[in-house]
């Protein structure tokens, strides 16, 4: 039961996220919610008894993904036309 | 590699290429004792005949057809068709992905009807 | 293109309630195996296949026992699927050089620039010498977490791809904090070396094997002092020189991603530097 | 040593692909020659393994890793647990173009690409384009397939966005990477509910355990609708025109080719994961293969009134390459249409079987006859500094090599005898006719108007006066050029006049691949 | 129940990326997009794998023999692959995208179709 209400208050954050991470017209703050997603999700891959997963999922879905993101929108530009 | 004649035959269907060469050697060695007897040659390269007149004009003339012009005729006719088309490629990645979309649903369609 | 615009967004919905239906008529995977009785006979040394029906419950019952590794996650990603592993390598391969490729031009192309302050964006060029110490202060340590993931990836949760990962993460720190991009050239030659040697050490490992079957095992059972030491079945605390061509595997991958995506980091990094005062006002 | 063939074939390119960095530093020449070594052992392998493979009928198998790699599963267990490689006859022979039209695009860039550091990375992108085809090729097993399909992908639009300096390049590596993305996300969820449902990656096991509910039949949509996509049928083809033009002209060749394996994943699994025509719940092959067909026809017909207007040369032969898929795609869908026929299988013997032989050998002959055409595409580009037709002309006078290559290709993908289109197009026709007249004079027309903008793209930059300052470059043709366009010219004619010889060996094994039932 | 809830997470996800790829405009808004797919994937997978009550197939972390019962390592190991690979993916396009900037100024969808001079 516990692990149930985890689960549905750790799905919501992240489907939240990934809705902000779409919304948002300024490119940093997209990213930043997508790695908040990240996060959370390897919460959940935690959860799920995939410690394996999770430490990838938070070393290459939450650090090293952002760092090229934030690169690119360096290189590019930062807002939405 | 027993039932291997040179020859094209498959249920119902023959084709012999050998034969069809020599055939077109033979014709084509006609074609040329033929020509060198009863053929004048009328290429003078001192007329207009030399100046191009499909692609790579140096000055603009008047009967110049350029090669994208060369179906005119037939893109004319077939107008209606053409602008559809040419509206459906115009380069955007959006319209491309959604048509793969449309086609999953539709087969997805044809999986809940019981049709496939 | 207004019908394909709505019929894409119907076809979508679509979509997702087929997959809905999908999901709710999933059968647990992997539910029949009667997982409890597994381990009654955990010491009888022949292969256990009585009432095995999935791939699953087989690699839970005997990879302990065939490679020696006590995370049968890691068996399962560098023995008995070994051959995924060497692809996944493969792609990350190829994306380094792609992105070497691709900004060949634009890396040669500018002088670099040197300065400490952009004047339109007013970021700072050098961060302060806190950020940087700390930086440097951090730096080894996950280094060492890195390699001890690497090493220890058949006994506790880890191995090459987390591993190299995390030290990959270290390269970023280094390079947002205190801006090294001098000697990028020699930088790039010794990265893209190691990370040859990493593949090419991971590849000549299955090589080694080919007397047997490529990316064969052949070490797990050679000799108990070199990596060939046999663990008792079951929970136990494992030991590091267990599991035959695992941990050297492991090692492989972890010095090609690290050094893979540092190559990336590097590169990526670097043109933005060069780039710097060419940026937009945001 | 030939037991480990299949290994071998994909881990000698690899060896060398990972090694070429630090090869690339001793020297060029050795550099190029090791590649030239490489795909030439690559070549003589999958030879080696034809009288083995396709004449005797034998299936290699090669389990990864484990102790006896021919032996497919432990005796008492009734499923694979390890990754296992299957070569039959449709695998040796997608292998065999892909290696072949590698072997001549490599010749080709050679002379094409300039010689500089790039020119390294080039050759390890080509050489894993290579791995990627073949290991897909290769592989029995779903999840491994996904991962050759991403490296094939990534090689793909990396080399589409070789030119950087240009404009529209990276933006086509970047569309061509997108739709590969979205492909091989959408086959990961079909490969995810197929491991839900029989708890295994096998194809062969989940073949034999296939229960063909609403999940699998979900799956399978979720598998094949993407390769279609990625294959470049109608009407999700609009990609292919975009990046090929964009493409060097070697990469071009091989794009041809990569849709190819695609094409394969496509028969494949339509055929070997899902096909079971005599079992009692099955999907119904009528529709599978009326919604194949229809997809075909609809790709000939468009793509070739498509390429009929178009003057920018590339782009012309892109929208040819959609319209002969559709060839391929007809003739294998009307097999498909006709293999669970309520007949107990006759009309699929009269007919249908010859109809899948006339597209599978067709594969093979578009690889070749594209595959030359989009080289000397190259060459026109590099002489007139332009993809425009418009400004070209007389081209015939300079490059009186290239000119042969382009009519030797030109007649054959427009399928006038002797030469290999035809051989493959007129089992198409008959076998079709016999199934639906209307489809057969459709494809009939098609290959009219293929041949008449073959004849604008002929008459516009070969035929015409000698015009020297209208070329941009003078110099001689390269060797390296000659023997790539050679290579494939001499092959378009071969399997012109003697087609029975590749149908015997290669195509029929092949088909009875595919057909394991009837 | 709370297991069935992930696989409805996995559908919303892959919803919300799919839609997003089919409308945004913006290059590296897709990459994300692509990013956001690719997670609900590996969320399926690993929500194939999990059993509830059981605990991670890593011998050294697990309590006695008794009531042992393990999550399936398989897919675990695949998501690592592709969790990998997905990296990749969006590392060469956010390359690209980085090119397609430099030489025409714009990562609009609309501005930048690539066969102005062709029709």
């Amino acid at each position: 039961m516990i692990t149930s209400a985890i689960f549905i208050i750790l799905s919501v954050v992240v489907l939240v996220t990934a809705l902000l991470s779409l919304y948002f017209r300024d490119l940093l703050a997209a990213v930043v919610s997508y790695s908040v997603m990240s996060l959370v999700l390897t919460v959940i891959f935690f959860q799920l008894d995939a410690p394996d997963v999770a430490i990838a999922e938070a070393a290459i879905g939450a650090a090293l993904t952002i760092c090229i993101f934030v690169i690119a929108i360096r290189l590019t530009r930062r807002r939405e036309e | 590699m027993n039932n291997v004649h040179f020859s094209l035959d498959i249920t119902g269907i023959f084709w012999n290429p050998i034969a069809l060469v020599i055939i077109f050697a033979a014709i084509m060695i006609l074609i040329f004792i033929w020509g060198r007897i009863s053929f004048n040659r009328d290429y003078n390269e001192k007329t207009a005949q030399v100046k191009p007149f499909n692609s790579g004009n140096v000055e603009e003339i008047d009967y110049n057809v350029q090669s994208s012009n060369l179906y005119w005729g037939f893109r004319r006719a077939l107008s209606g068709f053409y602008t559809r088309m040419i509206e459906y490629h115009d380069g955007d990645l959006n319209n491309y992905l959604k048509w793969m979309v449309i086609i999953v649903a539709l087969c997805l369609l044809l999986v809940s009807g019981g049709f496939l | 293109m207004k019908v394909g615009s709505i019929g894409s967004f119907l076809s979508l919905f679509l979509i997702v309630g087929f997959l809905f239906v999908g999901i709710s008529r999933l059968h647990p995977v992997g539910e029949p195996l009667g997982n409890r009785d597994v381990f009654k006979d955990r010491n009888s040394l022949v292969t256990d296949t009585s009432n095995v029906d999935t791939m699953d419950d087989y690699f839970l019952r005997n990879g302990q026992r065939e490679t020696g590794s006590n995370n049968i996650v890691a068996s399962v990603v560098f023995d008995y699927r070994a051959f995924d592993t060497l692809g996944e390598a493969t792609v990350l391969f190829l994306v380094v050089s792609s992105i070497s490729m691709l900004l060949y031009t634009a890396l040669k192309q500018k002088k670099m620039v040197l300065e400490l302050k952009d004047p339109e964006t007013g970021f700072p060029k050098n961060m302060t010498r806190i950020v940087s110490n700390g930086a440097y202060l951090m730096y080894p340590m996950i280094l060492a977490f890195g390699v001890y993931l690497v090493a220890h990836g058949h006994i506790s949760p880890g191995g090459g791809f987390q591993g190299g990962a995390v030290m990959a993460s270290g390269t970023a720190l280094l390079l947002v904090s205190s801006y090294i991009t001098n000697h990028i050239k020699n930088t790039y030659k010794i990265f893209s070396f190691y990370e040859s040697l990493g593949l090419t050490i991971f590849i000549g490992l299955g090589f080694a094997g080919i007397g047997v079957s490529f990316l064969f095992n052949f070490l797990a059972d050679f000799s108990p002092l070199f990596l060939g030491r046999i663990i008792n079945l079951g929970p136990n605390p494992g030991f590091l020189n267990s599991a035959g061509i695992l941990p050297i595997l492991s090692l492989a991958i972890g010095i090609e991603v690290f050094f893979g995506l540092s190559i990336i980091l590097v590169s990526l990094f670097h043109l933005s530097r060069k780039e710097e005062n060419t940026l937009q006002k945001y | 040593m030939i037991k480990h063939i299949p290994i071998l074939l994909i881990a000698i390119p690899l060896l060398a692909a990972f090694m070429l960095p630090i090869i690339g530093r001793i020297g060029i020449k050795v550099r190029d020659l090791v590649v030239l070594m490489v795909l030439l052992t690559v070549n003589f392998l999958l030879f080696y393994i034809i009288p083995e493979v396709a004449l005797n009928g034998k299936v290699m198998y090669y389990v990864v890793g484990a102790v006896d790699p021919s032996a497919l599963h432990p005796e008492s267990l009734g499923f694979p647990i390890r990754i296992v490689l299957k070569i039959d006859g449709f695998s040796l022979f997608m292998g065999i173009i892909s290696a072949v039209v590698a072997l001549s695009a490599f010749l080709y860039s050679q002379s094409y690409i300039k010689n500089d550091e790039r020119k390294s990375y080039y050759q390890i992108l080509l050489m894993l384009m290579l791995v990627g085809m073949l290991g897909l090729e290769l592989t029995n097993d779903l999840f491994n397939f996904f991962v050759f399909m991403e490296v094939l992908s990534i090689s793909c639009a990396a080399l589409v966005a070789y030119n950087t300096e240009e404009r529209h390049p990276p933006y086509a590596g970047y569309k061509y990477m997108l739709i590969s993305a979205i492909a091989t996300s959408f086959l990961l969820l079909g490969i995810g509910f197929c491991y839900a449902q029989y708890g295994s990656f096998n194809m062969d096991y989940i073949h034999s355990k296939m229960q063909h509910n609403l999940i699998d039949k979900m799956a399978m949509i979720f598998m094949i609708i993407p390769l279609a996509m990625k294959a470049g049928a109608i009407p999700m083809h609009m990609w292919v025109p975009d990046t090929y033009s964009e493409a060097p002209a070697p990469v071009t060749a091989m794009l041809v080719t990569a849709s190819q394996a695609s094409l394969y994943a496509l028969f494949r699994f339509s055929f070997s994961l899902y096909g079971n025509p005599v079992s009692s719940v099955s999907i119904n092959y009528n529709t599978l293969g009326w919604i194949i067909i229809t997809l075909g026809v609809l790709s000939m017909f468009i793509g070739v009134t498509m390429a009929l207007v178009q003057h920018d040369v590339k782009r012309l032969m892109a929208f040819h390459a959609v319209s002969q898929t559709g060839y391929m795609l007809l003739g294998v869908g009307v097999g498909i249409a006709v293999y669970a026929a309520a007949d107990g299988g006759s009309s699929f013997n009269a007919y249908g079987k010859v109809a899948m032989t006339g597209g599978i050998f067709h594969i093979m002959n578009h690889a070749f006859y594209k595959g030359l055409l989009f080289l000397t595409s190259g060459v026109i580009v590099r002489r007139f500094g332009t993809r425009n037709l418009d400004k070209m002309i007389g081209l015939a006078h300079r490059d009186t090599f290239t000119a042969v290559a382009f009519i030797i290709g030109a007649m054959a993908i427009a399928g006038i005898p002797p030469f290999n289109g035809f051989a493959s197009k007129i089992l198409i026709y008959e076998s079709v006719y016999k199934f639906s007249p209307l489809l057969s004079v459709i494809a009939m027309f098609v290959s009219v108007l293929t041949l008449a903008s073959f004849v604008k793209v002929f008459y516009s930059a070969f035929l015409g006066p000698r015009r020297d300052d209208l070329i941009v470059d003078k110099s001689p043709l390269p060797f390296g050029m000659k023997a790539g366009m050679g290579i494939l010219c001499v092959l378009v004619v071969l399997l012109g006049l003697f087609p029975d010889v590749v149908i015997e060996t290669l195509v029929k094994p092949a088909v009875s691949a595919l057909v394991t039932i009837r | 129940m709370g297991n069935y809830f992930l696989y409805v997470t996995v559908v919303l996800l892959i919803f919300i990326g799919v839609t997003a790829l089919l409308y945004k405009k913006n290059l590296i808004k897709i990459v994300i997009a692509l990013n956001i797919v690719e997670s609900g994937l590996n969320l399926f997978f690993l929500t194939l794998a999990y059993r509830p009550g059981g605990t991670a197939p890593i011998f050294t972390l697990a309590p006695g023999l008794e009531e042992l019962k393990m999550v399936l390592p398989t897919p675990q190991a695949l998501i690592l692959t592709n969790i990998v690979i997905g990296f990749a993916t969006s590392a060469l396009m956010l390359t690209l995208a980085i090119m397609t900037y430099r030489n025409n100024k714009t990562l609009d969808i609309q501005k930048l179709r690539g066969v102005e001079d062709h029709d």
